[in-house]
């Protein structure tokens, strides 16, 4: 059993009207030292052992479904987990 | 960043560069004329956006002159963002519709989102309130999982963006067809509200006056998005996706509001948004409009990235973004609005009276260009257009009847069919009532909005059945038009003019502009029967998928004018013991219809009909009987025909059915689509009146309390009977059914 | 009666408040911009629906930093009624005015139909117009008003009888225990989903909200009998 | 000047829809091997050096603004970043 962690990030030119409220409130609540704010997603697979080789389902995967490769980049950890 | 070396003036014409922007060698030749120079990069830019199609209409112009425009209760027509009609008491409805579809083949989501955000701009652009949004959108089947996640994201993307700023989406249409697989139709349109006196155009007057940027800062997003809309969608289009913008509707609801706000100072000479080719075209336009230059300093530009080059600046789309001019020396009063909102607002120029377009950039001048020349000056094409040999053999054919055995079966099967079936789906996920003031909300024939602080209302729909127009673009644009008014004639209003957006493949393709020609003409010939001109609208060509085109697809969206919220009324009947008629005759119709689409699996022959002096009697009569309160409800006939429509009355009403007998042969009578033909049912105290009014009315039922629908023929056989909940729950559940059926 | 439309940035159902109140209820009304720093001259605070601050991060996560915030919360302890509704409900639930949270509607989809409301608890000073368990039809648009809470706070309002509204037939977004609004252990502060203001007229297809506007007038004209 | 990366995810007791509704999908594309998805945010934030002490900043930033603590758990990691 593996738990796959998924990050998803918007590209860099991409506006990240998110990142930018977020910023704007952190600094009316005084942390002017925050100077950028950029949001994504975090997402963890819980995947079992299959024939499939793991690395290229994860890939197909993310650029099929979990990631809009339009606006979004994506990175991906792999770790091992206990589990039945 | 990167610094790329801009090619210099030599290498653009040598090595073509400008051919890979879009532009031809003729128009590159016309530049070098006008400038009686090379252009440098940034001006090739800038010509290269102004003089696309998507910005110049330099295909579509002789066809778009066909239309009229005029009218005692035009205030405003074609040529500013968007167009204006008197309603009396000092205020106007404004609107228009625009297409986003290539931005949405790419990217569903946040094509159609910022399409809804971009004409919304259009719209308070003019310094009108906008009150309600309507939507028309095509797909292929769904079948696929790829049209299935188009549509999906396209309905998500119009209500994040719409429900967000607080504008409600009150209609709209979707059709589903294969020809629209690879490059689906996202159209928008947005109605606003304006007193009169505070009416504003996109004008950069009075030399000295200062040139203020106001909203999101520019990115480089959608670089070149006017171009890409110019063209056809090929799997390259795929690489071209840094062309899609990313909406923000959190700041267009702070947008609209400082802007509403800032159009009450007198400080404000003019005001526009900045939609396709962005600073490009809002600054040309305004300078060129007004006959005044305008000269900016790039340097002021909010940049949201570092390093731009002052082509990226110029010809990005970043969305929620204005071009103001303010009289000089009063800049502060307007950044002080701007401020309250929490948005930009800086001064980037000056107007100036030499009439060019001038461009500074870290301390050196990096365009010069006449703002005519951009423009309006573009060159305009006559295309040749010639017959499609289709056309000719489907003019040959007789119009026959498709098969049927079973009548109910066929009913119910045509009830299913997404483009006839129940769009809740869809529209629950619009917020369709916020502004309070949404008196028919979606799912009857057009949407009507109140005009608060009055006993009126506007009455709005979009519609365009484009396998008629396919078949026949003469008569299917007729058709068009006057599918929209009777929508608006039946829910209680007065149709006032139309805005439309003409869908079609490449005109390049002299098949293709024969059918953009020729559709042309019937819309202008139908809103002159109807008594709706044309006050705006847009163009997008190229809509082909790999060689394969759209059918025809020019989108109607028509406005009318409720003179009094009591002439209200909907499709669904009312009360049992009320007399059911149909006005207007039916024959053997079935060339694009859905009965044809569903039994022969392909649409041929000739489209239905239409005789524009009768429709426009018709839809007189039925008006006034509404406004003289005789009638209980009242639902045109479309696609499916007569039968279609009669379960549809049923559907919305409690416990109500409907019993009606029908003669001739029973395929005809039950789901021809000849046109010109109403639904509308009658209280018996009134029937006499209602008859005086409306004297080609044919009395063919009553609504019971039976909860069900029941057509027979005069002989008393019964060729559709079947329960109310029956049918609805076919027609309520098909469109979610097909979502979620495996591929 | 002098009620406060509170306005944030991206509030967009600020209107059909104001009109509600004024037009159809015909009391006083006033928007009040997010970073005013004084409520004292109102009798009640209303914190309209929409997308403040775009929705972004979390519904109302940001507006509960707005300047009129702790206006309001000085209101609620003044025990002034106070009305959050849709986006309200989710500022007064970040705010920690009222307990548990909203989150996005079990089928991922915004939402904008009529639905039955049960009303569980008509003893507060919104619902004493209403009949115990009375169904009326009230609009909903949302797309986060999937109500959550944990157990010991749903046995909380419970015991308090905090459950004002409950869905009457579907649930449509998955609230725990059909819960569609919720008032604080005082009583004075009201969160809900559905939209009381959007039916306040029939032209507008029903008016059963209006009469939980009449509610809190009627309350707070008996507890200001003397000062009239 | 720090990057600051935290990771935002769903109390275990609170249901994830959205999870659920992206593990829906990769089983209808045949990823079977998936058995659990959970959806959460991703933020990155740049902040430059200040006078106050980091990690009580972001602790704070996080449980007023970033997070909701009735429904949302947190972790952040801290990395330094060559930039002014
Ligand atoms: N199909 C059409 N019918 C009538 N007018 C049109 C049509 N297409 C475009 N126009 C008009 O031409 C003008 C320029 O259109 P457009 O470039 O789309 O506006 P914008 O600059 O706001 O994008 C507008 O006033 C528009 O209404
Ligand atoms: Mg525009």
């Amino acid at each position: 059993m593996k738990k796959v962690k998924v990050y998803v990030t918007l590209r860099e030119s991409v506006l990240d009207p998110q990142g930018s409220a977020v910023m704007g409130a952190l600094h009316s609540m005084n942390y002017n030292e925050v100077t950028d704010v950029r949001i994504g997603k975090f997402l963890e697979l819980q995947i079992e052992e299959s024939d499939r080789d793991l690395d290229t389902a994860v890939k197909e995967m993310c650029e099929k479904l979990l990631t809009n490769t339009v606006i979004e980049d994506y990175r991906y950890e792999v770790e091992e987990v206990a589990g039945k | 960043m990167s610094i790329m070396l801009e090619p210099n003036p030599e290498q653009i014409k040598e090595q073509k560069i400008y051919a890979q922007m879009g532009m031809s060698d003729e128009e590159f030749e016309m530049v070098e004329k006008i400038l009686g120079r090379l252009p440098n990069y940034t001006e090739t830019g800038l010509f290269s956006v102004m003089w696309s199609e998507h910005c110049s209409y330099k295909n579509s112009k002789p066809v778009l002159r066909k239309f009229p425009t005029k009218g005692p209760q035009v205030l405003q027509g074609p040529g500013e963002g968007a167009g204006i009609v008197d309603i009396g008491d000092g205020q106007a409805v404004v609107f228009k519709m625009e297409s986003h579809n290539h931005p949405s083949a790419i990217e569903p989501y946040q094509g159609a989102a910022t399409g809804v955000g971009g004409i919304i701009r259009d719209v308070f652009s003019m310094g009108a309130r906008p009150i309600a949004m309507l939507n028309s959108l095509r797909f292929g089947e769904l079948k696929t999982p790829r049209v299935k996640y188009l549509f999906e994201e396209v309905v998500a993307g119009i209500a994040g963006y719409g429900n967000c700023i607080g504008i409600p989406t009150v209609g709209g249409e979707i059709q589903f067809d294969d020809c629209y697989e690879g490059n689906p139709l996202v159209n928008a349109m947005c109605v606003g509200l304006i007193n009169h006196e505070d009416i504003q155009k996109g004008i950069a007057a009075g030399e000295g006056n200062t040139v203020m940027y106001a909203g999101a800062k520019t990115g480089r997003d959608g670089i070149h998005g006017a171009t890409f809309a110019s063209e056809e969608l090929t799997e390259a289009s795929e690489e071209k996706r840094p062309a899609v913008q990313v909406g923000d509707p959190f700041m267009e609801k702070l947008l609209l509001e400082a802007c509403l706000e800032v159009i009450k100072s007198d400080a404000l000479i003019g005001i526009q948004d900045m939609g396709a080719a962005g600073l490009t075209s809002s600054s040309a336009e305004m300078a060129s409009k007004a006959g005044y230059g305008v000269e900016m300093n790039l340097d002021f530009v909010p940049q949201r990235e570092t390093g731009m080059t002052a082509y990226e600046m110029m010809l990005s789309e970043s969305q929620e973004r204005m071009l103001i001019v303010v009289k000089k020396g009063r800049e502060d009063e307007i950044v002080k609005i701007f401020e309250k909102y929490d948005l930009d607002c800086v001064a980037v120029g000056k107007v100036t009276n030499d009439k060019m377009l001038r461009l500074l950039h870290k301390g050196e001048v990096v365009a010069e260009v006449p703002a005519d020349a951009l423009a309006e000056e573009a060159p305009v094409y006559h295309k040749p257009s010639s017959v499609p040999a289709y056309f000719t053999e489907f003019q040959a054919m007789n119009n026959e009847e498709p098969a049927v055995s079973n009548y109910k079966e066929a009913l119910l099967n045509l009830l299913q069919q997404p483009t006839i079936a129940s769009k809740e789906w869809v529209y629950d996920q619009y917020d369709y009532q916020v502004r309070t003031s949404t008196v028919v909300t979606p799912g009857s024939d057009a949407a009507v909005v109140r005009v608060r602080g009055t006993n009126k209302g506007l009455a709005m729909t979009t519609d365009c059945n484009s396998r008629y127009i396919y078949l026949d673009p003469v008569v299917g644009g007729k058709i068009a038009v006057a599918e929209a008014a009777r929508n608006v004639v039946c829910s209680g209003a007065k149709p006032l003019a139309i805005t439309d957006c003409l869908n079609f493949g490449n005109p390049e393709n002299p098949e293709i502009f024969w059918q953009l020609e020729k559709s042309a003409d019937g819309i202008a010939e139908a809103c002159i029967a109807l008594n709706s001109p044309v006050i705006g609208g847009n163009v997008s060509l190229y809509n082909e998928r790999s060689g394969t085109a759209v059918y025809p697809t020019p989108t109607i969206g028509l406005v009318g004018l409720v003179e009094d919220l009591a002439h209200v009324t909907t499709q669904s009947v009312k009360q049992a013991g009320d007399i059911v008629y149909v006005i207007g005759e039916t024959k053997t119709e079935f060339g694009g219809s859905e009965l044809q689409k569903l039994v022969e699996k392909r649409i041929f022959g000739q489209a239905p009909s239409i005789d524009l002096e009768v429709e426009a009697a018709r839809q007189k009569a039925l008006l006034s009987a509404i406004q003289s309160g005789v009638v209980q409800s009242a639902h045109d006939i479309a696609e499916g025909g007569l039968a279609v429509a009669l379960a549809e009355k049923a559907f919305g009403a409690k416990a109500l059915g409907v019993e009606v007998t029908l003669n001739g042969s029973a395929t005809t009578a039950l789901f021809s689509e000849s046109q010109s033909r109403f639904l509308v049912t009658v209280k018996p105290e009134n029937t006499a009146k209602f008859e005086e009014i409306v004297k080609d009315a044919v009395k063919i039922g009553a609504v019971t309390d039976s909860n069900k629908v029941v057509i027979s023929n005069e002989d008393g056989t019964e060729w559709i009977s079947g329960s109310v909940d029956e049918f609805r729950s076919a027609w309520k559940g098909a469109i979610s059914c097909l979502l979620n059926s495996e591929a | 009666m002098k009620f406060a439309v509170i306005v944030f940035p991206g509030s967009n159902c600020d209107l059909d408040m104001y009109h509600a109140i004024k037009d159809e209820l015909g009391e006083e009304v006033e928007y009040v911009w997010h970073d005013e720093t004084d409520l004292s001259g109102f009798d009640g605070v209303l914190l309209p629906g929409g997308f403040s601050y775009g929705d972004y991060l979390r519904c109302g996560a940001i507006s509960r930093f707005s300047n009129v915030m702790s206006e309001v919360v000085k209101a609620a302890e003044a025990g002034k009624p106070v009305l959050g509704v849709c986006n309200g409900f989710q500022v007064l639930t970040e705010a920690g005015l009222l307990p548990g949270a909203l989150l996005r509607n079990k089928n991922l989809k915004f939402m904008c139909r009529t639905v039955g409301l049960k009303v569980i608890n008509n003893e507060t000073q919104f619902t004493s117009e209403y009949k115990k368990d009375e169904v009326i039809q009230i609009p909903i648009a949302h797309g986060e008003g999937n109500y959550y809470c944990d157990e010991e706070t749903l046995a909380r309002l419970k015991a308090n009888n905090q459950i004002v509204f409950t869905y009457a037939s579907e649930n449509p977004n998955g609230s725990i225990e059909d819960i569609a609004g919720i008032v604080n252990e005082k009583g004075n502060v009201l969160g809900m989903m559905p939209h009381p203001e959007r039916a306040a007229n029939d032209i507008m297809g029903g008016s059963d909200g209006l009469a939980l506007f009449k509610s809190i007038v009627k309350q707070w004209r008996e507890s200001h009998v003397n000062h009239a």
